[in-house]
């Protein structure tokens, strides 16, 4: 075949936001028919670069040169008619239209001039078949969990005819079945000559599927390389801007703890009705719990429930040996419980509050309104966990909304650790983290749990699960179906319980 | 007496002033005398209202409407409707403007002209034709205002050396009219406003605050007229802070159920009824008070 | 920190500069173009004046907006607060009658007693006063219980008590107007008190203890997270609903404030006029103040900055006898005016005009 | 199973359907007469310039946005419409001016907002101010109309006549049409579809791809047109001009949506719920007439306490229906 042409190709893009160079001079490249990764930490200026090339930004300079013509898109419509289809960052759907209309927004089949339902419906069901789901299109997508929204927002995005899919974090919330779904469809399409950019911070994802890697540090390109050719540790270092050696000792081993901490949490019987069954569980301080299940088997329910959002309504709950009851977030921050949900969107971040605020925000809410931590405080607290969890940002005072996406799930981390609560749960907390954050932020958890914090944590990486933790509840069909505990503990046995 | 009970159904604009309350109750009380089964509805101000409650009389089959119409326009089709189904209609205070006359039978109120010219004509006595006058405005596109203002610019006009230097609107309350009046005072020209014509008492009160913080003696600094003659305006006559108020009549339930009962027997009246109304000088004030019930 | 201290009020100066610009600019006009505008004196100890007016009638929508502008940080907005100032302006007109009547002489007595260094009958005012502020608090709790409680949209929730809250003030005074004369009663909003009218220094008062009170407390940061993502403050273990209530209580209690200084100025209660439309000028002092119908970020000084613009504004109209009719023509053409200063959007792009303008 | 599906979605539609029809029902149980037809004919022809505003104010809505300007506008056009008759014009011709004019109006307010990125409340309630004033500039006060079109025209010809003497009148049917016409662009079009996806999230709706700015200017301009049409309903309504008619109306447009159920903050509602909304307005201003015997500030509290009752059922209404189907 000879040289490949390139499809997309963008030079020299800059882009500065008020007191941020985003991107200084970026060159970036895309041929036909090659899956293309985009890697780089939190803040590297992945999604900036997006943006520019889906015309959401305008570039200060540069030039993008797409299918052999110089284009200089001034809305996402606009890049979509020269053939580039997106899936953004966060989902960026409409929660209160029906799943059938998101997916077909702005190019609805017509019959005489007007909108053909029927077609509508039958074109969404369509798209969400090539990724293997099958699922209520004529229900509002407010109405399914987040990962599902992700599926949808992808399918949206493949139902165009495009010549350039740019892919921002796609799996970040997907299961691993999901994960495999999306993968053999973008295979096929790889085939049929289009160009995709893929994003994420899961390795092993981008070596499953990546041909080439271009990697960002800081607003700079470092360089574009084979896959094949660049090593795991390597990318890493380049990533972060460290040796493969220095990389390596950070990675931490797997050991098998001891636990003895004293009961903080033990509940008999709570369940909610319509949401989840009944169950019995018990949290000890200083324990690492993992709850481990299928996508819609209950774990995010079952956070919720124990954080207040929706609380159960049988069973008896007792915290630290006193009969509690846990009916609001409230109630729960009061007895030491903090969560992360995983909408970070709709249930986490304030976005018009800077990220001082941001932080301070459980903290303050525990202390009620007249017990006020002032300025001072506040901004020492935000500098110390912008400082420990390595937040890109210039300041204290930047708006959340600006920060990118791993950012702004750090910060929400800040916020729950600054309370130091007894016990965390996390519901897909490495959503977006790149790997030298993850592994920072671990760290910091291992302190707290040597405090005496117990750790409650949801992944879909069911890897991260089986590495982590001290003990494994599985979850099928929003029924608890038993616990795997301490050496006991490895993927096999976890999808041997939910398998059977 | 064994006569079916007369039902009549009364439209009113509303309750914006002090006067229109008094109007509703002198209305209300003598139905009541009389046993006559008064249907009432309040229009908020609003004439889409007004026409709703005419058509919910037609519906319920009275035998008189009685009306204070929101503005002079628009009633050519509910009053057809109206006649249609034979129920013969009284309009009162205000009157309207249709091309056929047959529309109504009666329409009984004050002149609202005529009050303006006769603020004028008290003016142009007691001051023998110069003034410099500042006018506080009813509420703009009211009827009431518009006529007001014409009756009594129609007078003046003959005496060159009486001119309204000032004039805007006071909206008929007594805020907007202190308000206005202060600003009035505090203008370059405001030291020369001998004169206040205002389109209600009820502004007239407010601005007479607004002379007195400004150091102005309401009464012989400055002169006062206006219109309505409600107790308040009484009151500020005895303590000789108002000098004159026109008359307008509030109290026409007598009159206007004397014409309602009439046009229900098939009798003949006349198309158009004045209120009996008078003018009132400081110097008639303190007999009158006890007589104003509003 | 000190430094970080600074650029935090570097914020809050910024928001301001754009309403004060406004006004300034409607100042400036009236500094060149009408006479007497800007003429002060002194009188009986205090000043005198056109700008004295602006700030003692603009006093009622100074308050009304610093309680609206925690309730819009919401994202709600309450419109009945004209007809609770009808309510209480009523209330303490009726009460302060039957005090002078002596009817309730007794409890005025009794309360004035309390205080040992007033007799009884200059605490008269006391009891209507305090009646007219407990009045606005049950108005302020109705809707908090509304919204907050049944979660009943604030636009139709507070339009119950706005169409309501006028038939019970016409109900209390029976429709009539009532006058009083009481000393105390009257110098709420017609008295002077270190040269300036005692209204504005009640509005100063409101000002600070409300700006004290969320600026100094963390129910502010609280107003703001809940108005900007309720369900994320939610999670984070507030109480969405107490803070929101609380919004309404306090802007129920400003309307009492606002509806006795109308009254009081007036030396009667106009339960058919007063406060009629103010909801919407205290909205709109509160948009132009810089804070968002959508709720989040609020600013109070804003709000007051847009409350004497308005009351400016409309004392402009009188100053230059601009015929009622058309007094409203000038007034969007300010209002737009005012938008596209403050529109950064508009700045940037009436620069790039002028810069081709330049170039050529 | 079906059934259930498309239940959830409209359950606040039916809600207020629902409680709508007990209002109903009391005023039938409270009134004789109140159940004739004629009645509930004029229901929609007495409310039809208000129904018209209401539907223009629902695009609006469901964008996120408002607009103060809709009764200022009726109000210019009546008076607009009265004058240029008065000068002679023939009312196609005058009509079709106000119409433009409405468009015209609309589109501006939307240029403004989307260019400079304004809020939208202060530009239409500097559009408020503003058209009120060219009203006043036009004919400050009333001015009746005398020309045959609308005097017998609308009255007599126009309207459909049913059986038994009960007639639709002409205001009724542009209500219905217009009703149709805005269900049709709602729900058959692009661009309604987009209208609802910016108030749903505009930062989603902008990366799909939609046209954020051509969409609001439309809207407005949308508004703008349903603002002049309603006023040109008005007009025929009551056959006369006047610049200081429907003072507060946009209020009682907004209020009738948002009792219909869509949401302020925009994204969720259905024209549906406004033409329920519109309907109850009128429903309690035909109960309070019917009653015949309230006082002012009784008329007043009971306006309120009505509304009050409504909402409270229908929320309790929405809940229950809710509660019940998950259950099941
Ligand atoms: N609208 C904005 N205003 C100001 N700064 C911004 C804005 N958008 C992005 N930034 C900044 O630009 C930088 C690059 O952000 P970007 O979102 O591209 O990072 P990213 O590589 O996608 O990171 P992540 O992996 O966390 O998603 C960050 O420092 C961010 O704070
Ligand atoms: N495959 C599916 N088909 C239809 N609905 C689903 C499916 N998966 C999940 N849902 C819906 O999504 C909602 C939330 O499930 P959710 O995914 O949050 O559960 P989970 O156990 O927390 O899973 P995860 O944390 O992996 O997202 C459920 O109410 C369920 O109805
Ligand atoms: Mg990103
Ligand atoms: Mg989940």
């Amino acid at each position: 075949m000879g040289k490949t042409v390139e499809l997309l190709e963008a030079k020299g893009i800059v882009k500065t936001f008020p007191g941020v160079k985003a991107l200084s001079g970026v060159d970036f490249s895309v041929s036909a028919g090659e899956v293309h990764a985009l890697m780089g930490e939190n803040g590297a200026g992945k999604s900036t670069l997006v943006k520019i090339i889906t015309g959401v930004y305008r570039k200060d300079a540069g030039e993008i040169i797409f299918n052999g013509k110089s284009i200089s898109p001034g809305s996402t419509l606009e890049a979509e008619q020269c053939g580039i289809s997106t899936v953004y960052q966060e989902v960026n759907l409409v929660p209160e239209l029906s799943v059938a209309e998101n997916i077909c927004l702005g190019r609805q089949p017509k019959k005489l001039g007007f909108i053909s339902w029927g077609g509508v419906r039958k074109r969404a069901v369509e798209a969400l078949k090539r990724l293997e789901l099958d699922i209520d299109v004529s229900k509002n997508l407010s109405y399914y969990s987040i990962a599902i929204q992700q599926l949808i927002a992808i399918a949206r995005a493949l139902d165009i005819d495009s010549k350039l899919l740019i892919l921002d974090e796609p799996t970040s919330s997907l299961d691993e079945k999901e994960v495999a779904e999306l993968f053999k469809m973008l295979k096929k399409l790889r085939g049929q000559g289009l160009g995709i950019v893929f994003i994420t911070h899961f390795l092993d994802q981008v070596y499953q599927i990546s041909d080439r890697i271009t990697i960002l540090r800081d607003g700079g390109k470092v360089g574009t390389f084979e896959a094949a050719r660049l090593p795991r540790l390597e990318m890493v270092g380049r990533m972060i801007g460290k040796d493969p050696e220095q990389v390596k000792s950070m990675e931490k081993k797997r050991e098998i703890r001891k636990v003895a901490g004293k009961e903080f949490l033990k509940a008999e019987g709570i369940g909610r009705k319509g949401m989840l069954f009944p169950m019995a569980l018990e949290i000890r301080e200083g324990e690492i719990i993992g709850l481990a299940g299928l996508l819609g088997s209950g774990r995010s329910e079952t956070a919720r429930m124990l954080f207040g959002v929706d609380p159960s309504d049988s069973g008896k709950l007792s915290i630290g040996g006193a009969d509690t009851d846990i009916s609001s977030p409230k109630k729960a921050v009061k007895n030491g419980i903090a969560m992360t949900a995983e909408d970070r969107k709709v249930t986490g971040i304030i976005s018009d509050l800077t990220i001082r605020e941001n932080i301070v925000l459980a903290l303050q809410a525990r202390a009620g309104a007249f017990r006020t931590y002032t300025l001072k405080e506040q901004y020492a607290l935000a500098d110390k966990f912008i400082k420990a969890l390595g937040i890109k940002t210039p300041d204290a005072d930047q708006l959340i909304k600006n920060l990118s996406g791993g950012n702004q799930q750090k910060a929400l981390l800040a916020r729950w650790l600054a309370m130091e609560p007894r016990l965390f749960m996390l519901d897909e907390p490495t959503r977006g983290i790149d790997v030298g954050a993850k592994a920072e932020i671990e760290k910091v958890m291992d302190e707290l749990c040597e405090k005496g914090m117990a750790l409650l944590f949801i992944s879909s990486e069911m890897e991260e699960v089986s590495r982590n933790c001290d003990r494994v509840m599985v979850l099928r069909d929003r029924r608890k179906i038993g616990e795997i505990s301490g050496e006991d503990i490895s993927l096999q046995a976890i999808m041997k319980m939910i398998a059977e | 007496e064994d006569k079916k009970k007369l039902v009549v159904g009364f439209s009113q604009i509303g309750a914006e002033s002090g006067w229109r309350t008094a109007n509703t109750a002198s209305v209300k009380d003598e139905a009541k005398k009389r046993g006559i089964d008064l249907k009432f509805a309040d229009a908020q101000q609003k004439q889409e209202n007004q026409i709703k409650a005419i058509r919910s009389f037609i519906a319920q089959k009275v035998d008189v409407i009685a009306f204070s119409p929101v503005v002079e326009t628009g009633w050519e089709p509910v009053l057809k409707e109206a006649k249609k189904a034979g129920i013969p209609v009284v309009l009162s205070d205000r009157a309207v403007e249709v091309s056929d006359e047959s529309l109504y039978k009666c329409f009984i109120g004050s002149d609202f002209v005529e009050e303006g010219r006769r603020a004028g004509k008290w003016l142009v006595e007691k001051t023998g034709g110069k003034a410099q006058i500042a006018e506080l405005v009813g509420t703009p596109g009211a009827a009431p205002a518009i006529d007001r203002k014409k009756g009594f610019e129609e007078v003046i006009a003959k005496y060159p050396d009486m001119k309204i230097i000032k004039s805007q609107s006071g909206d008929f309350t007594r805020a907007k009219g202190k308000e206005v009046m202060e600003a009035f005072l505090k203008s370059p020209e405001g030291k020369n406003i001998n004169v206040l014509y205002a389109h209600n008492d009820d502004m007239a009160l407010g601005a007479i605050q607004a002379m007195e913080e400004a150091g102005k003696k309401p009464g012989t600094d400055i002169i006062i007229v206006s219109i309505d003659g409600v107790k308040g305006a009484f009151e500020a006559m005895v303590a000789g802070k108002l000098n004159c108020t026109v008359e307008c009549n509030p109290l026409i339930g007598p009159q206007l159920f004397d014409l309602i009962e009439k046009v229900a027997a098939g009798k003949e009246i006349p198309k158009r009824v004045v209120s009996e109304e008078g003018v009132f000088d400081q110097s008639q004030a303190q007999k009158e008070l006890p007589n104003r019930k509003y | 920190m000190e430094e970080k201290q600074k650029i935090f009020r570097d914020n809050i100066f910024k928001r301001l500069f754009w309403p004060l610009m406004a006004l300034g600019l409607l100042l400036l006009f009236n500094l060149i173009f009408t006479k007497g505008f800007f003429h002060i004196e002194m009188r009986d100890g205090h000043f005198y004046g056109t700008l004295l007016d602006i700030l003692n009638h603009g006093s009622k929508v100074m308050i009304l907006a610093v309680g609206m502008t925690l309730v819009i940080a919401t994202k709600g907005v309450d419109l009945s607060v004209g007809a609770v100032m009808a309510v209480a302006g009523a209330i303490a007109a009726l009460l302060i009658v039957q005090v002078e009547s002596g009817w309730i002489f007794v409890q005025g007595c009794t309360l004035g007693g309390l205080v040992p260094f007033l007799n009884a009958h200059h605490m008269s005012w006391f009891l209507p006063a305090l009646a007219a502020i407990m009045i606005s608090l049950v108005a302020g709790l109705w809707n908090a219980l509304l919204v907050a409680g049944f979660r009943i949209q604030p636009i139709v929730a507070t339009l119950v008590l706005m169409v309501a809250g006028r038939g019970i003030a016409q109900l209390i005074t029976d429709g009539q107007i009532i006058t009083f004369t009481n000393r105390g009663l009257t110098f709420i909003g017609n008295g002077h008190f270190l040269f300036l009218p005692f209204s504005v220094w009640i509005a100063l008062g409101v000002f600070a203890i409300v700006a004290i009170a969320v600026r100094k407390t963390a129910l502010g940061l609280f107003i703001e997270s809940v108005g900007n993502n309720e369900t994320a403050s939610f999670y984070a273990g507030i109480e969405a609903k107490t803070i929101k209530g609380f919004t309404y209580v306090v802007c129920g209690l400003c309307a009492g404030v606002a509806g006795l200084i109308a009254a009081s100025n007036i030396k009667c209660a106009d339960s058919n006029n007063a406060g009629l439309y103010l909801e919407l000028d205290a909205i709109l002092a509160v948009v132009i103040g810089g804070t968002s119908l959508n709720g989040g970020r609020f600013f109070l000084a804003g709000s007051i900055v847009g409350a004497i613009l308005i009351q400016t504004l409309t004392t402009t109209m009188y100053a230059r006898d601009v015929s009622p009719h058309v007094a409203a023509v000038p007034k969007a053409l300010v209002i737009i005016i005012v938008c596209l200063l403050q529109s950064e959007t508009f700045r940037r792009k009436a620069m790039g005009i002028l810069k081709t303008f330049k170039n050529k | 199973m079906k059934f259930l599906k498309i239940q959830t979605r409209y359950i606040p539609l039916m809600a207020t359907a629902a409680v709508f029809a007990l209002l109903y029902i009391i005023g039938l149980s409270s009134f004789s007469n109140f159940g004739s037809l004629g009645v509930f004919v004029n229901l929609f022809g007495d409310n039809a310039f208000l129904g018209i505003a209401a539907i223009g104010a629902t695009f609006v809505i469901l964008s996120g946005g408002i607009d103060l300007s809709v009764g200022s506008v009726i109000a210019f056009t009546s008076i607009l419409i009265a004058s240029l008759l008065d000068k002679g014009f023939d009312p196609g011709t005058a009509i079709s001016i106000s119409l433009l004019f409405g468009i015209c109006f609309g589109a501006s307010m939307g240029c403004l907002i989307h260019f400079f990125e304004l809020p939208p409340f202060l530009v239409t309630l500097a559009g408020m101010f503003f058209a009120r004033g060219l009203g006043f500039l036009i004919h400050p006060q009333s001015l009746g109309i005398k020309h045959p079109f609308f005097l017998n025209t609308v009255g007599d010809s126009l309207p459909v006549k049913l059986s038994n003497g009960v007639e639709i009148p002409f205001t009724a049917s542009c209500f219905i049409a217009a009703l149709i016409l805005a269900l049709i662009i709602a729900h058959m079009t692009g661009f309604g579809r987009n209208v609802y996806a910016i108030g749903g999230n505009e930062q989603a709706a902008k990366l799909m791809g939609v046209r954020i700015g051509a969409t609001k200017i439309m809207i407005y301009t949308l508004a703008g047109f349903f603002s002049a049409l309603a006023g040109v309903v008005f007009t025929l309504y009551m056959q006369s001009g006047n610049p200081s008619s429907c003072v507060g109306l946009e209020l009682d447009a907004i209020a009738a949506v948002v009792i219909g159920g869509t949401l302020l903050s925009g994204g969720v509602g259905y024209l549906a719920g406004t033409l329920l909304g519109v309907l109850v307005l009128g429903l309690i201003q035909t109960l309070i007439t019917f009653h015949g015997d309230l006082n002012t500030w009784w008329t007043k509290i009971v306006i309120g306490v009505l509304v009050l009752v409504f909402i409270l059922l229908q929320n309790l209404v929405t809940k229950m229906t809710k509660k019940r189907i998950k259950s099941t």
